[in-house]
């Protein structure tokens, strides 16, 4: 198969002496750094330890369920594995995982800055993460926590007595480090970009990161006015939640899910931003459509916040005001289908090499259009009174965070892992593990629709017999999807040191980053870039290359 | 930086004490009138008549004392978003509220 | 097959000999439900397949080794509108058709049998009108419509059927309903699928679904000699209800028989169909609506009755339609001076 | 705390003051960075509160009559003083980013002490308030009795107010619950609010806003503005739900 790599003489290169890695030394020159990329890399660091906590609490979930009773563990340690796991898995691992990682790093040199607008936020913001993670851990080890991650009322206000109320403050905590990080971009895109980058040569990873921005500003402050809300209840039972003092449970839900439901955008849309990105670049074409896929995030953004009540049409709410979000459930769910039939039209007369990213990339046009159809299940009313609170929903949403987010995030750190590190992957290992991950996704996560339709409810730590099979399909699924997993922590790793250097521009991209030493300076360009070319414009992309044949030449 | 370049002359506005001084003034009887209205018996306009005053206060505040009249479109964007999206979550879940006593067909 | 280990074996001929996708159809709306369910595979097939098409058959025909340059193409507005509007057509034909089958779900009809359901940490306990009480099962006969009105004595609960495709989630504070109508004999999975703390998953049991005559003998056999609308007088009774409620024209509360199914008019000028939630609600709030003409002075029974008791009340009320019996009642004990205290006493202490 | 970097565009434009911060090209834009992500702060500000306003407008439809007895306990003369006071404290700190603006250091000065003072006074009356909540048992979940508003006690110099059902007065620990969340809340920013102005205080007097370098004033006058807006709603919505009854 032929490839668009395009290496340096590993012989002669060398990875540049001056770069943002090497600009400063010591671990304080990290911990008190402003610099967009050493923050994104600290926040790799972290937010892949807390995805490995979470992911060995799934682990302990899979197993759990291999048998139908509840004997590796009890009940009650069963619900708190799954708290936890969804806690962690959301808020301290996908909330952030593409946007304080590739976001941070990539967003200022795309549109041609020096750094965010704001360095000292940046860097508040990750200590913020870290607190809010400390916290969490914190709530797990001293006896845990099971209210699920949707911390429900009355339930969790007054008849738990786990840690509720320090993992109210973490998430809590947390929630400020997101919504630092969604201010830090709104600013720098509104106010950054470089002469000629108007806003519709904006690379797409920008325009979805830009969307996913405006919903953590704008939503995550009501999750947090919710979560205190919780907390005084619980302290000193204030009533306002408590249907006892006539308080009303229905209405922690809307504002729960006022911030929720805006999350999982959160959670997808800088995903799809790099999926734009490696589809475009591996075929060798722009984007097909491109301001149909920008207005698509902004489109999901909006819609995004009128949504919902799609979580709680079967918890009494008015079956009029059903009608209303079912409906609009619908209508945010077709920016998502003019996406995924851009991309692949943008294959069309390509020239495409299949590169992990590339592989990674159509996991997640094939896994998340199968969860984002089985969310339109959910979103029509009728059929969600059946649906809902099965593991058909657990099934649907791990195809769009797992299946669509985690690939897409997979596919983003392979696809900059040269900028960042100035180093290759391995190539061949890490296609086996994109195909690993694709496979044993389908096996873990399958299973669970069928388990769904069949009625069997979620947060159970004990089911009847006759749902045995599944169980064990989806167990052992589970198994090779970890192992799918822990291949790149581990070549990733190695590659740090052994990987074959990358020289600026492996791939042949388009993007700003891509005009820039691997791994960049701190202050990412010698001369603020002055933009006159389109975003995904390969015919510029080969003029340039042509001009600096002729000038060395 | 695109949208800088093309004000950058333009002077950053400052707004004259005078300004600042009728305003705070305007701010006060409007105080006392939503005082004094709220005395009256005007069944369920009272709510309207003091939610009215203090819409009329908070966007003079936002306008002058923050300066929004003098900003560019961006920050009246800016602030007509966050208000877009307060309505959302207010008539939205009112939504529910107000439709549940009208049972079902 | 010697060499596939026997545990797997057994396995698969398990799970090849029970495969199911759907559980079994044994309520009206099961098979109009899955019926949309089917619809929206097939759609949903078409459409994942249509993407696989287009990212493999481009995959194959514009891979580097075949096209080794590629052509850049804008974009087609055609194109857009068409994966813009197919979609959207397709999902709104889903939401019409799902909101149809939501309104059917939980709109009852009008002669419906009333069950009614409390859930608590962490059991079902389900009261017929005939005062048959019974825990973590449902008997019903077949073919008959049941309306379920639930309600939640602590956190949320969902009581979940799946083989009639039926759920609805029982809150705390507030009366839910949701009406079905079995169409098959057998025994069926009973669930709380909504997580309610430690033995969530112990939450569960069975709904019996029998013939008429079977329904019957059942009846029969486990009733405990007074029905909910009996409990529900007594009760009445002795929390001096009869105090204000009789009907009397110079009583100080209103009339209630007939009163279920009416529309009132409040002071506040709103109207008003009494329904179960209202008549719970006038017992435990009753100033938060008060009926035109009527001071509000009837006093809050709030943790005074059990849910249990609230639906014998309520039970009682609905079926009240007249009020004979309550004025037999004071007029017997018009001789004693504390009415209505004496009644209490007489009758001896009803446990709410 | 940023790495040092080479000045790169050295040279490249004309006079540089010495707060640009490295990456930004212009005064200008660092300038209208620093007030837009002011204004999404308090965008994330709006909807903070926003979540309690929510549950506000549906507490108080359905338990009218309880908050209408609620808000009657509040004293109105001294809510109306309070609010004079937060508007008159607004002003000043508007005329506090005028003197920087316009570069006077002692009027700064004075203006900051001013609406030192005046926030100080605000959240003294405030805790007078709330003083006297938990005198008269107004405290949900600590220190709450319903049966105060079943027997409402007669106030010297006003009309007896008509008791409340029991199961409506029971309903005023939620509007007591609201009271104290959204006033604390506010309360809450005013504290911080005053901790910056302290802090801006000492900068003011060393002359810090000397050259033009106002950022910090003009955001923190956003910052203060916002929560003045913050009361003015809180005011009529708490204190004035139907006097007149
Ligand atoms: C990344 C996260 C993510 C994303 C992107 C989505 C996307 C969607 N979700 Fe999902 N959802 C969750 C995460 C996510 N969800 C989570 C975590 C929960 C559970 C929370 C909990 O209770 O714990 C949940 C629950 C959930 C529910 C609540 C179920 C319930 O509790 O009863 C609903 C209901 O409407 C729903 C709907 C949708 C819809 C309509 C979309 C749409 O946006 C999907 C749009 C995408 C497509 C439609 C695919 C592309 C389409 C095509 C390729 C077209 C195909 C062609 C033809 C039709 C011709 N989701
Ligand atoms: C980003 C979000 C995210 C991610 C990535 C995952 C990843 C996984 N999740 Fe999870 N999940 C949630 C979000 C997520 N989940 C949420 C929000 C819930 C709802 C919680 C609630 O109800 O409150 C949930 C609930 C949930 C359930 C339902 C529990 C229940 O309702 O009873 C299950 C059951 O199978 C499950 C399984 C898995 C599995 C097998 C993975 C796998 O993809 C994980 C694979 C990764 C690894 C395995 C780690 C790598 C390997 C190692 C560290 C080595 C050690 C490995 C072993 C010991 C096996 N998850
Ligand atoms: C002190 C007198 C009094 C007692 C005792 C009393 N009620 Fe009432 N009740 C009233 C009055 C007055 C109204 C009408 C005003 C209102 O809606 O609150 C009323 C209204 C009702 C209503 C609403 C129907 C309608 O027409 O508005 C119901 C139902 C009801 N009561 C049931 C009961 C039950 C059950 C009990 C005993 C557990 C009871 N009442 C005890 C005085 C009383
Ligand atoms: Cu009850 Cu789950
Ligand atoms: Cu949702």
């Amino acid at each position: 198969m032929s490839s668009i790599v395009s290496l340096p003489d590993q012989t002669t290169a060398r990875i540049p002496k001056r770069n943002y890695i090497t600009n400063e030394n010591g671990i304080m020159s990290w911990l008190l750094t402003g610099d967009h990329k050493r923050i994104a890399i600290l926040y790799l660091i972290s937010i892949t330890f807390f995805f490995f906590i979470g992911g060995a609490l799934a682990g302990l979930i899979r197993l759990e369920l291999l048998t139908p009773q509840s004997d590796l563990m009890a009940a009650d340690t069963y619900n708190k594995v799954f708290s936890m796991h969804g806690i962690i898995m959301i808020f301290l691992f996908l909330v952030p995982s593409v946007p304080a990682t590739l976001g941070n790093f990539l967003i200022p040199i795309m549109i041609g800055a020096k750094d965010l607008a704001f360095p000292k936020i940046n860097l508040l913001s990750w200590y913020l993460y870290l607190a809010g993670g400390a916290l969490t851990l914190w709530a797990m080890i001293s006896g845990g926590v099971d209210t699920g991650w949707t911390f429900t009322v009355p339930l969790s206000t007054h008849y738990l007595n786990t840690n509720v109320v320090t993992t109210g403050l973490a998430i809590f905590i947390a929630g400020f480090a997101s919504i630092f990080t969604g201010l830090n971009f709104i600013v720098t895109i509104h106010r950054m970009r470089a002469p000629g980058m108007t806003w519709f040569k904006l690379p797409l990873f920008v325009w979805s990161n830009y969307a996913a921005s405006i919903l953590m500003v704008l939503g995550t402050p009501v999750l947090a006015i919710t979560l205190v809300l919780v907390v005084l209840e619980r302290t000193i039972g204030i009533g306002v939640f408590d249907p006892s003092k006539g308080g009303d449970p229905i209405l922690f839900q809307h504002l729960f899910w006022f911030y929720s439901h805006p999350a999982v955008y959160i959670m997808i849309l800088p995903g799809m931003g790099v999926i734009s990105e490696v589809i475009s670049t591996f075929s060798r074409k722009r984007v097909f459509g491109y301001s149909a896929v920008a207005f698509s995030s902004v489109a999901i953004a909006v819609f995004g916040f009128f949504v919902w009540e799609h979580h709680m049409f079967i918890m009494g709410v008015s079956n009029y005001s059903t009608l209303v979000f079912s409906f609009l459930t619908m209508l945010v769910a077709v920016p998502s289908a003019i996406k995924i039939f851009n991309w692949a039209f943008t294959l069309y007369k390509g020239s495409i090499t299949f590169e992990t990213p590339m592989l990674y990339a159509f996991g997640f046009m094939g896994l998340f259009t199968i969860g984002g159809l089985t969310g339109v299940f959910l979103g029509s009313s009728g059929t969600d009174i059946h649906l809902t609170e099965t593991y058909f929903i657990v099934a649907h949403f791990h195809f769009v965070m797992v299946g669509g987010m985690l690939m897409a995030f997979l596919a983003g750190i392979h696809f900059w892992w040269p900028k960042m590190t100035g180093r290759m992957y391995p190539e061949k290992i890490s296609q086996l593990a994109a195909v690993v991950t694709f496979i044993g996704f389908n096996f873990t996560f399958f299973p669970q629709f069928l388990l769904g339709m069949l009625g069997m409810p979620r947060r159970y730590a004990a089911y009847p017999p006759e749902f045995q099979v599944l169980n064990v399909f989806s167990t052992a699924g589970a198994t090779i999807l970890g192992v799918g997993y822990l291949l790149p922590m581990i070549y990733l790793v190695w590659s740090l040191k052994y990987g074959k250097i990358a020289g600026a521009n492996p791939w042949q991209a388009t993007g700003l980053e891509w005009q820039i030493q691997s791994p960049p300076l701190t202050e990412n360009f010698v001369e603020i870039p002055v933009v006159t070319q389109e975003a995904y414009d390969y015919e510029w992309l080969d003029r340039q290359k042509e001009r600096e044949v002729t000038q060395v030449g | 930086m695109s949208e800088m370049e093309a004000k950058h002359g333009e002077e950053h506005h400052i707004v004259s004490p005078k300004i600042y001084v009728l305003i705070a003034l305007t701010l006060l009887i409007c105080t006392a009138l939503t005082v004094g209205a709220s005395y009256l018996e005007l069944g369920p306009w009272n709510a309207v008549v003091a939610l009215g005053i203090a819409v009329f206060k908070a966007t003079l505040v936002v306008l002058f004392f923050m300066h929004i009249k003098y900003s560019s479109k961006l920050m009246k964007l800016t602030v007509g978003a966050g208000l877009f999206t307060f309505l959302a979550l207010v008539c939205m879940s009112m939504s529910d509220y107000i439709s549940r006593a009208w049972g079902s067909f | 097959m010697d060499h596939i280990s026997p545990v797997i074996w057994q396995f698969l001929v398990k799970w090849l000999t029970n495969f199911a996708v759907i559980p079994p159809e044994a309520s009206k709306v099961a098979p109009q439900v899955d019926a949309l369910l089917l619809f929206m595979t097939l759609v949903s097939l078409v459409g994942l397949t249509l993407v696989i098409l287009l990212v493999v058959t481009f995959s194959i025909l514009y891979r580097r080794e075949r096209n080794p340059v590629a052509t850049q193409i804008e974009g087609s507005t055609l194109l857009e509108a068409t994966w813009t509007i197919i979609p959207l057509g397709l999902f709104l034909v889903m939401f019409v058709w799902g909101s149809v089958l939501y309104f059917r779900i939980y709109t009852p009809p009008p002669n419906a049998m009333q069950m009614y359901v409390v859930g608590k940490q962490w059991m079902w306990k389900v009261e017929h009108p005939g005062g048959q009480h019974e825990i973590n099962s449902l008997h019903v006969p077949v073919n008959k419509p049941v309306q379920l009105t639930l309600i939640s004595q602590d956190v949320f609960h969902s009581f979940s059927l799946p083989a009639f495709r039926v759920k609805r989630e029982a809150i705390p504070g507030r009366y839910t309903t949701v009406w079905f109508e079995a169409t098959r004999e057998g025994t069926y999975h009973l669930f709380c699928s909504q997580y309610c703390g430690t033995a969530h998953s112990a939450m569960i049991g069975q709904v019996v679904v029998m013939s008429e005559d079977d329904y019957k003998k059942w009846l029969a056999s486990s009733t405990s000699g007074v029905s909910l609308a009996q409990n529900g007088e007594r009760l009445f009774a002795s929390l001096s209800c009869t105090a204000c409620h009789n009907g009397t024209p110079t009583a100080r509360g209103p009339n209630l028989a007939g009163v279920y199914g009416s529309t009132l008019t409040l002071t506040n000028g709103q109207k008003v169909t009494v329904d179960d939630e209202y008549l719970r609600q006038a017992i435990l709030n009753p100033s938060a609506r008060i009926t035109q003409g009527y001071a509000p002075i009837m006093p809050t029974y709030q943790g005074q009755i059990s849910e249990e008791g609230l639906f014998s009340l309520v039970e009682y009320i609905k079926n009240l339609n007249s009020n004979y019996r309550i004025q037999q009642t004071t007029t017997t004990t018009e001789l004693a001076p504390a009415a209505t205290a004496a009644a209490v006493g007489t009758k001896g202490m009803v446990k709410p | 705390m940023d790495s040092p970097t080479v000045a790169v565009h050295e040279g490249a434009h004309h006079e540089h003051p010495s707060y640009q911060r490295h990456h930004f090209v212009t005064m200008d834009q660092q300038r209208e960075s620093a007030s837009f992500g002011m204004w999404l702060f308090l965008l994330t500000e709006i909807m903070f509160f926003g979540g309690m306003f929510t549950a506000y407008l549906i507490y108080r439809n359905w338990y009218y009559p309880a908050f209408v007895a609620g808000s009657h306990t509040l004293s109105i003369v001294l809510g109306t003083t309070n609010t004079a006071v937060l508007i008159t404290s607004s002003f000043t700190m508007a005329m506090g980013v005028w003197c920087a603006e316009t570069r006077k250091r002692s009027g700064l000065i004075l203006s900051i002490l001013l609406t030192l003072v005046l926030g100080l006074v605000f959240l003294g009356i405030k805790s007078v308030e709330y003083h006297e909540k938990w005198v008269q048992h107004h405290v949900p979940g600590l220190r709450f009795d319903a049966m105060t508003f079943v027997h409402p006690k007669a106030e010297p110099g006003q009309p007896v107010e008509p008791g409340l059902p029991l199961d409506m007065a029971q309903h005023t620990e939620i509007y007591f619950s609201l009271y104290f969340a959204m006033t604390g809340m506010h309360a809450l920013h005013m504290i911080i609010g005053m901790g910056l102005l302290i802090f801006m205080l000492i900068k003011a007097v060393q002359g810090a806003y000397d050259e033009g370098n106002i950022a910090f004033v003009e955001n923190f006058g956003l910052y203060w503005h916002f929560v003045d807006i913050v009361w003015i709603f809180l005011f009529p919505l708490l204190y004035l739900i139907s006097r007149h009854q």
